[in-house]
């Protein structure tokens, strides 16, 4: 993760962006346009300029996945992909991922994710491509009498979608959205509940073990 | 170098009652942590001082998120005064951030009088330079604010705490919402604080049209940054008026030039808050813009901007 | 297309004691003149109502210049009153501002209650809609904002104005300064207001540091525009739960969004100031605003929208 | 003169400038830099919108010039110069110039603008070019044994220009410089002291009789 400012003085915080591909001095960053900021990005020029701030907080562990002992069960909902994007590139094929999306033209780079999963389940809340559902129920069906110990969870995705995945009961890691103000952990704003009290998104996270956050 | 530095840093050299600081840009309290985090991107002892984190006497949990949210040119924010407490402040915290040749500044905030010289005493003991008296966070239900508003308990709390401590100097951060703020500066200096810093976050709320809900969870929080400066700059200069101890000035400064306009308006010192999360760097680099600024205007100590406005 | 402008305005009625609406959208006092200018940019009947600059009993002169300074999403104004008194006001402003379906409120603002009743009596016999009290300029020395930060003069100055007039409604605009905007609000609900309106300005202030001189001749001014909204909505809410008189909001308003905040926050109607002055078709299309959000989350009734935020 | 502003949200005021030239749907705006809305203008690409709102105010009246009964004599101090030059256009040849910058590089436009006027004379406070001193200072010294009632008077600069050209006891109009909030004459902010009380320079004026301000 990393912040992104304008050099305009509005807005005046950074927000929080995934590495979603990485390659020497360039980094490009998958975003959707929601707000102030988005909106500036996508007005955007060559040679304009804007600030970025980072590597900011922890990522993925990978070190189960790597090694064989469990097999990488992927979640990822909306702009959740621009997270799990650069883990499964490393985890070279072994990852299993559950795409969800409102609708077809929420999923993107269909072509490029199969490529790099092992195996690829699209779900959309409406149907228009793929499975009906959400990702997490797509992934609950899937491991319908498979040994939930065999894998290790990633999730990235809404607040809703982290705790729907959390109830699967397969343990791994969950990477949180919670808004930001500071991004280096000395603002407590992005502050995540966990069974340990608050903790900081922005620097003990995003990325926590399942488990350790307090759903309310 | 080192001694051009030293000459360079003379320059800039303001003081608050005995404390020394090598400039006039500190921390605002609650935008620095505990220090260990801003020391990963510059060298703390650059610092006029540092302003950590409000304690407690016992930890608090703060309010739920989403606890902040962006306004035009501001802020909202209610952690709720998070913090691990006394104890675990004095054994963990407190001794990463006397490794830097920086004045330690503690921001205190209590229920009672008594948690306030509590706390107080047993920092002096700790050894830090300076005490901050909260008694201005809009985002705690009990005390803080409660002495901020009322004339009686606010005197009666500044006196306690002076005469519990000796050697840190004792700065008493005033809330804007304080009615009458000359009253509760001269309030402050006849009890025996040696400065006083304002503003505090300004009471604020914001909803979201689209799902008709409070952006901040606790629906009112505390406004900060650029939006709140020229209420902040209308303050000090009124407080630094009514009194002859040095003013703290803070709200939405994120820029030299920003620091050079409450020194103008009657500041002494100034303090960084919001702008450190726009940029981990900004109170180095106001303290830089103000040496900029005092070369641009050939003057010579950064204490003879105080007040410093022409009619 | 009348039938069907009339519908659609009967969606965004909205009540202020007797007094309706056509929409929740007013101008903000001393935003729009006494309605002339306005009317080269558009039709004021399409207005809620129309509040016009602050008058009193004589002409006032106003502060010296500079009067109007622009800060980080906002300014600052001391324009002072500058208003042509009370004989010139009736013989040729009003008129004028009559020629159209629109209510008209007046603001006004005395040195003491007597020249605030005789105001009121005047003024009723010209026949205007509403009577705007203004005790809360931060702009002239004598009057107004004493009777916005002192409760027992404020109830006082409300009983009196009320006792005076009938048929007008009664509007209190209340100082964003005021020690407990509650209670202020809960007192001029007891004296007989029919509304009240809020925020005006927050002091303010703001320096040259090229020229080292206040940025505003008269050094302090009042802060209005988006910098201030997030206050506005705050004390709007709190205001808005403390009585049951309708509550009008203000204060940085420039969308319709904007003014849906305020009345999900407690609102029943808005007026728009500062934006006028980046916009002169501003309150219109704040109008415009409120009708579209409205239709896309399926709301009949404006007034369906006052206080309508959800937990 | 009418008011730009940028489409983004800071700063929110419109400032004010004079038509330049305006050539059908065209309008050139002759500005210096000095400011945000300034660096904003500078800033723009072929495509960026800005708002404009205008015309606004009155124009220099011109019928005693026009005639011939008088001669136009024009004092302009820095971007003043932007207000006279259309005025000089228009008086075909007509006007005598002064005009007043701190050094030869804020004197713009020189070979053009002695095309339109008849007689132009340069001042510089640090006698880079032309005479030094102030233009009112070079038109008080062409004055000099001359009927002041023979001339009318056009000036446009600086508060303290302004001051000084309505001490040459050649009555005609001066172009007020007020800060401006509203530009339409609702917020009295633009108040200029006038022998009949405050008036305002964006609707009144911003051209006012000589004599007609009262300067401190
Ligand atoms: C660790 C982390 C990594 C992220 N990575 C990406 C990424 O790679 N690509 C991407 O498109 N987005 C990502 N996001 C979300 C992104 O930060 C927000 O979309 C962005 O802040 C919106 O900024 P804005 O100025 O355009 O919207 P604003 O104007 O600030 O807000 C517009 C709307 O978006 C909502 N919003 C704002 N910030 C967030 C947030 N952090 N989470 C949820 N809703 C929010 C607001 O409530 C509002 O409704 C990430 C968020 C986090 C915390
Ligand atoms: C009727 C009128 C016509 C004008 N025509 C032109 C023109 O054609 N070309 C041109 O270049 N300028 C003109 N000006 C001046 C122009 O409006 C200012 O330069 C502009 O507002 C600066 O905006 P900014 O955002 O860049 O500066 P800001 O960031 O607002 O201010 C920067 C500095 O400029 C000063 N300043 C701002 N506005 C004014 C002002 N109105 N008068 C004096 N100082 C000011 C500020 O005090 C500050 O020191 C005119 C002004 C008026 C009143
Ligand atoms: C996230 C946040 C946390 C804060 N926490 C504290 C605190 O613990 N104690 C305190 O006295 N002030 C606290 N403040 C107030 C700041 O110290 C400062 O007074 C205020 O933010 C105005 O300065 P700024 O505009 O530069 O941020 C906090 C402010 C913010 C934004
Ligand atoms: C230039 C100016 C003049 C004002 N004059 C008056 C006035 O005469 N009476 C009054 O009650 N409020 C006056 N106000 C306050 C506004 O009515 C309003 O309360 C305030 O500006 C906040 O709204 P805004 O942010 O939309 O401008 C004035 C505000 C401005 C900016
Ligand atoms: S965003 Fe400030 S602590 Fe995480
Ligand atoms: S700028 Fe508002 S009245 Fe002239």
């Amino acid at each position: 993760m990393f912040g992104v400012r304008s050099c305009e003085r509005d807005p005046l915080l950074k927000r929080p962006f995934c590495y979603f591909r990485k390659r020497g001095d360039e980094i490009d960053i998958l975003y959707r346009v929601v707000g102030k900021m988005t909106s500036i990005m996508k007005g955007l020029r060559p040679g304009d300029k804007v600030e970025i701030l980072g590597p900011l907080g922890n990522i993925y562990p990978m070190e189960e996945a790597e090694c064989g002992a469990k097999i990488p069960l992927v979640i990822a909902g909306g702009v959740g992909i621009a997270s799990v994007y650069p883990l499964l590139e490393r985890l070279k094929g072994k990852g299993i991922l559950f795409y969800g999306g409102r609708n077809k033209k929420e999923i993107l780079l269909r072509k490029e994710l199969r490529e790099i999963s092992k195996k690829m389940v699209v779900a959309t809340d409406d149907g228009s491509l793929g499975f009906r559902g959400t990702a997490v129920e797509a992934a609950g069906d899937f491991l319908k009498g498979r040994d939930r110990e065999g894998f290790v969870l990633y999730a990235c995705g809404p607040n809703g979608m982290l705790k729907a995945a959390s109830g699967l009961g397969v343990n791994g890691y969950i990477a949180s959205e919670e808004k930001m103000a500071c991004g280096i952990g000395v603002c407590l704003g992005c502050a995540v509940r966990t069974k340990d009290g608050y903790k900081r998104a922005c620097k003990d996270g995003p990325v926590f073990r399942t488990g350790e956050i307090l759903f309310d | 170098m080192q001694g051009q530095r030293n000459k360079k840093d003379r320059k800039l050299e303001v003081r608050l009652g005995r404390l020394r600081l090598k400039n006039p840009v500190m921390t605002a309290s609650g935008t620095a942590g505990y220090g260990a985090e801003l020391a990963e991107f510059f060298d703390l002892s650059e610092l006029g001082a540092i302003v950590l984190k409000g304690i407690s006497l016992t930890p608090w949990q703060g309010n739920p998120t989403p606890r902040i949210t962006e306004t035009r040119c501001g802020m909202i924010n209610s952690i709720g005064l998070q913090n691990v407490g006394l104890e675990v402040f004095l054994r963990e915290k407190l001794p990463f951030v006397r490794q830097w040749d920086v004045p330690v500044i503690a921001n205190i905030l209590g229920t009672s009088a008594a948690e306030y010289t509590r706390l107080a005493s047993a920092l002096e003991d700790a050894g830090v330079e300076g005490i901050e008296l909260n008694v201005s966070c809009p985002n705690v239900k009990e005390g803080g604010i409660a002495f901020g508003l009322d004339l009686k308990s606010f005197r009666a709390l500044v006196r306690a705490v002076r005469k519990r401590i000796r050697r840190p100097v004792l700065i008493v951060k005033l809330s804007p919402g304080a009615p009458g703020i000359e009253e509760f500066s001269r309030a402050a200096e006849n009890e025996g604080a040696d400065a006083i810093s304002l503003i505090n976050t300004i009471p604020a709320m914001a909803i979201d049209v689209n799902t008709r809900r409070p952006l901040i969870k606790n629906r009112i929080g505390g406004l900060s940054g650029p939006a709140i400066k020229p209420i902040a700059v209308r303050m000090v200069y009124q407080a630094s008026r009514a009194v002859k101890i040095p003013v703290i000035g803070m709200g939405g400064i994120t820029t030299g030039e920003d620091a050079v306009e409450f020194m103008l308006a009657g500041a002494t010192a100034v303090a960084v808050g919001t702008a450190t999360f726009m940029d981990p760097m900004a109170a180095l680099k106001v303290a830089g813009g103000i040496r900029a600024w005092m070369e641009r205007h050939g003057i010579k100590s950064a204490s003879a901007i105080t007040g410093a406005m022409l009619a």
